[in-house]
């Protein structure tokens, strides 16, 4: 990796791709100088076969001497093409891109709450966190028990997870604000993250205001270059100087948590 | 050793590889040195602060892009004083994209864009509007000449007209700027195109229609050049769907004097290296001493006059 | 059980699906039941015989093709002795692709093809005329006008207008149409584009530039469509790079009333089964029990009453 | 094969994928209701991996039961991508398609002047003149010994074999002018049948018009479709009611051997 160029394509072999549950795929890429370069929060514009456009994916997995792995939902050609990859395949990785998550060593617990995909993107953080002895409350949403990622999530960490299902009722609003509520009383977060659920991060904003903690949440859009070339990318957000249209791949993903503005 | 150098007009480049409006900035720099290209070109400036289209502004296509982008922006005044001076680090020549909604309004922000550090304005009077079903200034002659020859009135700079595909004559539109003074043309500027998303039945952009740009594109926009290459002596700059230094080639061939990479970045953030790489290839595997040997030498007329 | 059925003005087809002029013929009988479809299109006829282009006449693009077949023919007075025969051995409803220099010529042709088994005729206003830079009568609105016009007064048989993409207002070209006339649109003919050799670095083609058709065309020809749909009531072909059912159904979503495949022929001989096939599985998995109930679905101004 | 519809997409395996010599390549598919339908001279029209118009290709080896085979020239892109296919990769033949030659049982002789690619075409004719009884003179003309595919062409066929090369300089035009006459004074052949070269067909029409021998000559065009649609396949001919543009695809790829008019 050239200091004085961070961002490159980069060819890596695929180690595995595997199905995880019905709907979600990983894949696990041999990519050492980008793997060890990537921070929480960024990601990596793929080329996927047989399509056009790359599409935007957060690292999931990441570090030195650590292959480089993504966590998606087959939600379309592009990831389809993507799952469709086997072991011994290349893939090209444009990266890493992206705002990352701020993570403070002198924090002593952070406050993750994640649905869905969301999972591959804050699973990372969390395992840093966790790694540098910061204490990680997580709350992990999904359709049932069936859906949810937990072990992709935890990656075997020792975390504090509360899980919630739509199959029970208890991913419910008012239900899972019982349980924010209580979980920060208990032991009270530096900071809380989101990613994944529209509704969830409203509530959170809500909360976290009250509760006046800092937080960021990771947000998407669809994007073109992924290198703040094209401006396709926009979501609004609330800044110092008002609202603001910023490039989720430029500026983002990871935003101040009360400047996104729910949509 | 290919010479690579190249002039359009009053400007010389020492290589015929640009990157196309809207597609470029000053963030590439994070992926090579810029000052490997022939010149900087950027997003279309507007005299006021525009927000721009709702999203999604892009879609996929099989072969292509589609966006509607809008040209969202700060606006003249704060380019100058914010944009402006990290293009004035880079070495190679500053091409200042322009729009703006009225001939008048054209020659105002020229003025005020004669600034040390640019080495050019590229006209941009072919954007499709989509308010007005994607119509445009460089749609026909008159309103095209109208914006070029009042821009051409208020400042020294150079001139390069970015014409249209949507017109049903871009020969004449060609002649019109060329006779309003424009030193160069950029052929071209996206095609409309359309694409439905069959999950919610309603177009893939937030605008509806689209620009349609990449490999889809480039039998147009090569045809395009033909078409003007026939009808000025302007040097023309290629742009539409240019991948691979072949792509270049077959553009120089068909008249152009230097060429323009836009989407092809998305694709591949090198790729305007790769292009330039593949140009000179070809020219020494083909014996030709330089780059600017090409220009024009797949047209009928050829040896065509106009590059000159 | 879907129901493909539709209607284009006075004819009623039994499957939104026909081939494109000049990507077909009743060779393909040996490939499948031609009576499948929902009508039959035939190479243009033109009043005299024509020789066509110089080969090649086809070149492959990335995306799509590239051709410059020049409409070579016998000539009305033998397709009439010779080929007409051969199309009234099919129950399929049989329209006649019909070309002219004039639109006298247009209009002594069509009374001369108002005979028993042709159903209507497809007036080919838009086939690039290479002498004339690709201009054709579809370039302008007064000429398409006035060609479709002639024709209307020479006979009772439905006249459907074929479009072209080399116009700059096409929804003016579509309207003229409309007020001479005509009782559809097809929407649209090939867009002129240009490949070169770099072997040769000469042209690909024979004739230099061509029609460009194909995949990478689709995008234009759904926003001609789009445009078109909101222009006119008439009911509108959808034309342009359909190659799967998905594809048609983008067509039908803006605004057409039925389809018709050229290219995806030369890939895939079934192809217009596939299509058909496709936009029935797309019906029921959706939960639309009428083909025409697709018709201008994505429509800003929907439910669009042209169709009816 | 369905009598109705003769003409069809036919997906084959790929049973072998060789290079011959330095410029070409020999497939061999497993396609059989194709393979059992083919008469020599016909074509088939092959989906090219990557590329979006089929290219024509004269079948090399046909016959119930046995793999269908093609022998080409790497030229371009279409053909490079058909040389990339494996064992076990599909092949989507569309055929047969094209008017073949002409073989009468009650002939005793064929002779057949190759050059170039022109082996491919001619030598399935060969093959089932030979297995039928007739006596084949095979004339067949390369830049060198190398170049030469005389095993591919003879596929262990008894036929009197001549070979020119321009290396030595027997395959110039009035030495292989002295050898066809020599031929032809030693065993008349009943018909000529010529492929792959314009000075060659020139030459045999002149010596089968004067010896008065019937011929067939098989050319080629660029082609769209492959089934008689376009137009885009033309050759001027000379028939009966004067010259005609035919379609190679339909009329040919064979033609009457004086019909053919050198360009
Ligand atoms: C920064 C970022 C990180 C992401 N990380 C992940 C991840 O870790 N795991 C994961 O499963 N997905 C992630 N996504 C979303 C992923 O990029 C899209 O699901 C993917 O692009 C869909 O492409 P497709 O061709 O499969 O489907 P398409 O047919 O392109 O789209 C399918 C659906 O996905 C939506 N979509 C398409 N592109 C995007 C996009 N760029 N952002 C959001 N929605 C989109 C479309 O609107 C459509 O509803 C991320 C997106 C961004 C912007
Ligand atoms: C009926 C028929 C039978 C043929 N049989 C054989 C065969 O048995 N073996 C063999 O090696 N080749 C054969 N050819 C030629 C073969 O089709 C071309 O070499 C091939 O299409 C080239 O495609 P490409 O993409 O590799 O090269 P391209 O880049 O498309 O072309 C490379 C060169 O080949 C020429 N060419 C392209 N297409 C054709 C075409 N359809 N006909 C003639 N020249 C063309 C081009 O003009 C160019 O000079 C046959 C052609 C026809 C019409
Ligand atoms: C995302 C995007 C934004 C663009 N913005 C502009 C613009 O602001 N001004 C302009 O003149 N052209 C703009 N264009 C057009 C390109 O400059 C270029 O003319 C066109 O994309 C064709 O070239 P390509 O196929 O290499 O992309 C834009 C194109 C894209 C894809
Ligand atoms: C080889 C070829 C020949 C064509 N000939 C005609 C013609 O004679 N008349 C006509 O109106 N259109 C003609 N067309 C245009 C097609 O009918 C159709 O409008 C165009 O190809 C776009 O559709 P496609 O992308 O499905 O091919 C021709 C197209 C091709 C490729
Ligand atoms: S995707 Fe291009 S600016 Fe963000
Ligand atoms: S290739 Fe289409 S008619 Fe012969």
């Amino acid at each position: 990796m050239d200091g004085a160029f961070p961002v490159a394509a980069h060819l890596g072999q695929v180690l595995a791709s595997e199905p995880v549950g019905a709907r979600y795929h990983r894949l696990l890429i041999d990519a050492p100088a980008l793997s060890a370069a990537v921070v929480p929060g960024q990601f990596c514009h793929l080329l996927c076969p047989g399509l056009y456009l790359r599409r935007p994916m957060s690292v999931w997995r990441a570090g030195p001497g650590q292959p480089l792995g993504f966590l998606f939902r087959i939600a379309g050609p592009g990831t389809a093409a993507l799952a469709g990859l086997r072991a011994g395949d290349v893939l090209d990785a444009m990266g890493p891109v992206g705002r990352p998550f701020s993570l403070d060593p002198s924090w002593q617990r952070i406050l993750v709450l994640a649905r869905g995909v969301g999972l591959a993107t804050l699973s990372l953080l969390a395992l840093r966190a966790a790694a540098s002895g910061i204490a990680v409350t997580a709350i992990l949403s999904a359709r049932d028990p069936a859906d949810l990622m937990q072990a992709e999530f935890t990656g075997g960490a020792a975390m504090d997870l509360r899980t919630v299902f739509d199959s029970d009722g208890s991913s419910a609003v008012p239900a899972v604000e019982a349980l924010l509520a209580q979980d920060i009383a208990r032991a009270r977060p530096d900071a809380v993250f989101t990613c994944g659920s529209d509704r969830l991060l409203r509530l959170l904003q809500t909360i976290a205001a009250r509760e006046n903690i800092p937080g960021e949440a990771a947000i998407e859009q669809r994007m073109g270059c992924a290198l703040g070339l094209c401006f396709s990318c926009v979501r609004r957000i609330a800044t110092a100087d008002g609202p603001r249209d910023l490039r989720v791949c430029r500026e983002g993903p990871v935003f101040d948590l009360q400047g996104v503005e729910a949509w | 050793m290919v010479d690579l150098a190249t002039r359009i007009g009053r400007l010389a480049l020492a290589s015929p590889v640009m990157p196309a409006s809207g597609t470029f900035g000053a963030e590439l720099a994070e992926v090579f040195d810029l000052n490997r290209l022939g010149a900087l070109v950027t997003k279309s400036v507007t005299p006021e602060p525009r927000r721009g289209n709702p999203t999604p502004r892009v879609a996929e296509t099989g072969q292509g892009l589609l966006n509607s982008i809008g040209i969202p922006g700060k606006g003249l005044a704060a380019w100058l004083a914010y944009d402006l001076p990290v293009w004035r680090r880079f070495s190679a020549p500053l091409i200042v994209s322009l729009s703006a909604p009225t001939a008048t309004a054209f020659a105002e922000a020229a003025r005020a864009l004669t600034v040390p550090g640019v080495a050019a304005i590229e006209a941009n009077i072919s954007c499709p509007n989509l308010e007005e079903d994607g119509r445009a200034f460089a749609a026909d002659p008159g309103p095209a000449a109208a914006a070029i020859a009042a821009m051409v009135a208020a400042t020294h700079l150079p001139i390069w007209a970015k014409l249209s595909p949507n017109t049903g004559d871009v020969a004449a539109v060609a002649r019109a700027c060329e006779a309003a003074g424009a030193e160069a043309l950029v052929v071209a500027n996206t095609i409309l195109g359309l694409a439905i998303d069959l999950d919610t039945l309603a177009p893939a952009l937030g605008a509806g229609m689209g620009g349609y740009s990449g490999p889809g594109f480039k039998p147009i926009a090569l045809r395009l050049v033909w078409q003007c290459a026939q009808a000025v002596r302007l040097p023309i700059i290629g742009c539409g769907g240019i991948t691979t230094g072949a792509d270049a080639v077959e553009f120089l061939a068909a008249g152009a004097t230097a060429v323009q990479v836009g989407t092809a970045t998305f694709v591949q953030p090198e790729a305007m290296l790769r292009v330039t790489e593949g140009i000179a290839d070809f020219c020494s595997k083909r014996g030709y001493a330089r780059v600017a040997d090409l220009t024009g030498i797949a047209l009928p007329n050829y040896p065509r006059l106009a590059a000159e």
